[in-house]
């Protein structure tokens, strides 16, 4: 059975997602288990395939028994192991910790819910193992429209943010399919592995060049790159939070390795950093959005949609490290995909704990917090902090990398970006713990017998933490983020070292 | 002159995709209307199959549905004879998540209808802003 | 193939495109889009991708155009633009 | 704005032009995508699958995995417009109309007002109700069952001519349409529950799938249909086609009912009540 690991870590989620729809309708208890099962065999396969590329091997799996470039076929290697088991983690920590929630936002509607989740995870895993372009597409469209699906239940504004989402995603979706088609009129194939060996005697076609830059157009929009960054925050403010504390840490990771993927895999990195010469305004977009992500965070009031902000100046990390075009600015970036899933996650299970107890999430109603809720403000903080980049949590290992890499390559504009970034967060993250730990001070306005009262109720407050089942979970990521950072050195020269082409100095 | 003429017609098809494709991207950047937006992505969508659709084209090619002869019921499988199939199959694929992409985003419209009783976009941002 | 069919379907697809997006009423928006749709498959079952065509038919200018009508007809046919 | 988007779209337009002019030539059989992958489809389907249509085989066969995918995606639509737009919880409407058969009078049942009896005199009519029409209705049942042939045709008939489980699949749904639209949607719902739609859609797809691991389990890869050759005992190239067959009956299955399930959702607005 060992063999065909590759096609069960997807096809299980997949099979899963069809019973649990029959079992919406039967009996709805068993929705949960099943969901829980499936993404448990994921994980499962994901860790013992990265267990067996390690060391920089890889297996390649023919879907229907046909040879590529004929048949679709999967390469696992391991950038997308790593990848993998990111994604399959993610969905499998977001499902226990968010059951408690679901139950309460779809009472009706489990099954249905159950099933888009889990179905949405397929298709994450599906565009991460993949080898094949146009597979890549269909399995988009797949996590997009579940995505979509997610996101549209929520607040009023969610269906609007929703179906804006849609447009751009379609936009993205539809660019990236016209980039394939670029390269199949110019090659006749599909299969990357194909494509990377046909493409080097064509790279003087124009075609070409535009199918690489079309190819990027979409990726950069679905992954909200500067510019085109205008579906996320709404999308993932307004939407529920177990839909948000799944979607947001993967989707624009996920999005972040296809572009590693066609960069590094179909193109050769002589001719993405090199030939075209465009990878010097990438970095520059890429110091922009970093920029104006961490700016517009400044401005927010509320925690959702600060957070959706900072993943956009995320984004414009990860872009640019990959930019730079050398190992160090490389390893970083891919780190950083790792790394940025485990503390989105943590800083979204946290507001998802909060918006559970308070019913909001806007920093005036966070004051006492800290008291209130101590495990998952901790949490939260830890999260902050591993934002900030404060060793010895994850954050800090990757954006050293990605600092290395911007002095190798000489762009001082993007490391300064990387260090403004680094001290708006301290701002936002510090802001919100001094609201949450230090009490308010009651104006006195309403007479000095209602302000003792206040203060006796303030000496009592009790602590209210959110349910078991949402806390363990969350604080298990946020022990994850240390351990994540400890373990950076393992990950870098067992996995990511075998990740880059060795062309790349 | 004539060289451009031949080249401008030798090629009219990926022209007229390239215009559906910008009549689409127009309604979806510009029209207030959602279902105006609708249509456009639908547009959109469409323009890119025709665009593959055009690179499977032959010239003397046949349909591609291997021809078995009557009589002797041999046949023979060149590859010059039959158009190329493979966009074909590409393009179902790629129809059928157009018509999921429109079920869900006129399933979001009718959502949003229901909140605002309004489909136009500056209208549903003045209701936002007021409150 | 005939190329003088060609062109003329590929004007009345562009005309039909242009006009969805542009005629104000909805309910003729989606009519117009069935139409468009339909050219479309004409068009594609010229250039002999007959598979497509068929699909293209009975999704585009079927199934698609009922379900738009039904949400035109479930929300307002009003359109400003 | 307007001008703005006109010269933004305008701008990209060119630029796809100057894109385009590298293209090979339009209908060029010696074109790359015409000579490297495909012609081993066109030279290799009889032998291998014994389906002369390629597209078929190619769809469910040499790339149907990418197939698998799609009919997912449909049904995820069809979850995803469930869990959009179902309003589950019964609330009544505010009132009800029934209209007596034998006089044409109309009742109005307000809100928590008692309905009539099941004498069959009543029947419930949708609040935009236009009166029977005979031709209609009559023309559209002797429609349907043509239709559905028609369909089923389409389905088995995607091995030698242009069809398949997709374009049978909506026909198939087209059919139930036309009832829900010539009468109303409750007669539509009394021949295809949303239950049952809900069930079929995923058994569709479950098929598919469940045919690619039946695959798996008799130790070939995943979809291989030539494994199924132990079960069926009709050779490797016959397996192959029989196992195209099963899948395009899932995916016919899935995509009918998938079909029904959205029209029904946005034509009543999630409330399964009043239709078009």
């Amino acid at each position: 059975m060992n063999q065909h690991l590759p096609a069960i870590i997807v096809t299980v989620p997949l099979l899963s997602a069809f019973v649990i729809t029959a079992a919406g309708w039967l009996n709805k208890k068993l929705c949960f288990p099943i969901a829980i099962a499936a993404l448990g065999v994921s994980l499962y396969c994901s860790i013992s395939l990265l267990i067996s590329v390690a060391s920089g091997k890889i297996i390649i799996y023919n879907l229907g028994g046909w040879a590529p470039p004929w048949g679709i076929s999967y390469t696992v290697d391991p950038l997308n192991c790593l990848v993998l088991v990111a994604v399959a983690s993610v969905a499998f920590i977001n499902i226990i910790a968010t059951k408690k929630n679901v139950e309460e936002e779809y009472p009706d509607k489990i099954g249905a819910f159950y099933t888009l989740y889990v179905l949405f995870a397929t298709g994450l895993i599906g565009i991460v193992i993949t080898g094949d372009a146009f597979n890549l597409y269909v399995l988009l469209e797949i996590a997009a429209l579940t995505g979509y699906a997610l996101l549209g239940m929520g607040s009023r504004r969610a269906p609007l943010a929703s179906l804006n989402y849609i447009f751009l995603g379609t936009i993205g979706a539809c660019f990236y399919l016209l980039g394939v088609g670029y390269l199949y009129i110019a090659t006749g194939s599909l299969n990357m592995k194909d494509l990377s060996a046909i493409l080097p005697a064509i790279y003087h076609s124009k075609t070409i060049l535009f199918a690489f830059i079309i190819c990027l157009t979409g990726l950069f929009i679905k992954m909200a790159l500067f510019p085109m960054h205008a579906w996320l925050p709404n999308a993932y403010t307004y939407a529920s939070s177990p839909a948000t504390s799944l979607i947001a840490p993967l989707t624009t990771k996920v999005m972040v390795y296809a572009m590693l993927r066609i960069t590094l895999d179909v193109f050769t990195p002589q001719y993405s950093f090199g030939t075209i010469g465009i990878s010097h305004s990438i970095v520059w977009i890429a110091i922009i959005a970093i920029i104006m992500g961490s700016l517009m965070a400044l401005a927010q009031r509320g925690l959702k949609k600060m957070l959706s902000y900072i993943i956009v100046a995320e984004v414009g990390y990860m872009v640019g490290g990959l930019w730079l075009g050398n190992r160090a600015g490389i390893t970083g970036s891919i780190l950083h995909i790792i790394n940025d899933a485990a503390m989105t996650l943590c800083l979204f299970l946290a507001v998802g704990n909060i918006i559970y107890k308070t019913k909001t999430d806007s920093f005036d109603d966070l004051k006492g917090l800290l008291k209130k809720m101590p495990l998952t403000m901790g949490a939260f903080i830890l999260g902050g902090l591993s934002i900030i980049g404060v060793p010895p949590t994850c954050g800090f290992f990757s954006k050293w990398y990605l600092i290395s890499g911007g002095l190798a390559a000489g762009h001082y504009a993007f490391v300064a970006a990387l260090l403004f970034s680094s001290l708006v967060n301290v701002v936002l993250f510090f802001r919100i713990i001094e609201i949450g730990f230090f009490e308010p001070f009651k104006e006195h306005v309403s007479g000095h017998h209602e302000c003792i009262t206040d203060q006796i109720a303030g000496n009592r407050i009790m602590i209210e933490e959110a349910p078991a089942g949402m806390v363990i979970p969350l604080v298990i990521v946020a022990g994850f983020l240390i351990f994540l950072g400890l373990m950076t050195g393992n990950i870098v020269t067992s996995i990511i070292q075998f990740a880059i082409p060795a062309g790349i100095s | 002159m004539e060289d451009v003429i031949s080249f401008v017609i030798s090629k009219y098809n990926y022209w007229c995709y390239i215009v559906l494709l910008m009549i689409g991207l127009y309604a979806m950047i510009v029209k207030n209307n959602l279902v105006k937006k609708i249509i456009g992505m639908n547009i959109f969508q469409t323009a890119i199959i025709l665009f593959y659709v055009s690179i499977s084209v032959k010239k003397e090619g046949t349909l591609p549905t291997i021809i078995i002869d009557p009589v002797t019921g041999t046949h023979t499988a060149r590859a010059a004879d039959y158009i190329n199939p493979l966009p074909h199959v590409l393009m179902l694929t790629a129809i059928v998540v157009s018509v999921a992409t429109l079920g869900i985003a006129l399933a979001l419209a009718i959502k949003i209808y229901k909140e605002y009783d309004t489909l136009e976009e500056d209208e549903i941002f003045a209701q936002i802003r007021k409150k | 193939m005939i190329w003088q069919l060609d062109i003329v379907i590929l004007t009345l697809v562009i005309i039909c495109g242009i006009g969805a997006i542009t005629v104000k009423d909805l309910l003729g928006a989606a009519i117009l889009f069935g139409a468009y749709s339909f050219m479309m498959c004409l068009l594609w079952s010229i250039m002999g991708a007959v598979d497509v065509a068929f699909t293209e038919a009975s999704v585009g200018a079927g199934v698609s155009t009922v379900v738009f009508v039904a949400a035109v007809f479930r929300t307002s046919r009003r359109s400003k633009d | 704005m307007k001008i703005i988007g006109l010269i933004a779209v305008f701008l990209c337009g060119c630029l796809l032009v100057y894109g385009a002019s590298d293209f090979p030539g339009w209908g060029d059989p010696s074109s790359p995508a015409s000579t490297h992958v495909s012609p081993y489809y066109i030279e290799t389907t009889m032998e291998f699958t014994h389906v002369p249509n390629i597209v078929t085989s190619v769809l469910a066969d040499y790339r149907g995995y990418d197939t698998m995918y799609e009919t997912t995606v449909i049904f995820g639509a069809g979850i995803a417009c469930f869990l959009l737009l179902r309003v589950v919880k019964k609330k009544d409407p505010v009132s009800r109309l029934y209209r007596h058969k034998a006089t044409g009078i109309t009742l109005r049942i307000k809100k928590g007002g008692k309905i009539p009896d099941k004498s069959n005199a009543f029947e419930r009519i949708d609040s935009e109700w236009v009166p029977y029409d005979l031709i209609i209705q009559i023309s559209c049942r002797l429609l349907v069952p043509l239709i559905q042939i028609f369909a089923l045709y389409v389905i088995a008939h995607g091995h030698y001519s242009p069809g398949g489980g997709f374009q049978g699949g909506v026909i198939l749904a087209a059919s139930i349409i036309l009832i829900a639209i010539s009468y109303d949607l409750r007669s539509a719902l009394k021949i295809m529950s949303e239950r049952a739609s809900a069930f079929l859609s995923a058994i569709g797809v479950f098929i598919y799938a469940g045919t690619g691991a039946l695959c798996l389990l008799l130790g070939a890869n995943f979809l291989d249909y030539a494994a199924l050759d132990s079960l069926l005992g009709s050779g490797m190239v016959m397996a192959r086609s029989h196992g195209i067959l099963i899948v395009e009956i899932g995916v016919g299955i899935a995509v009918m009912a998938v079909m029904i399930c959205l029209y029904y959702n946005l034509s009543s607005e999630g409330k399964q009540d009043e239709g078009l």
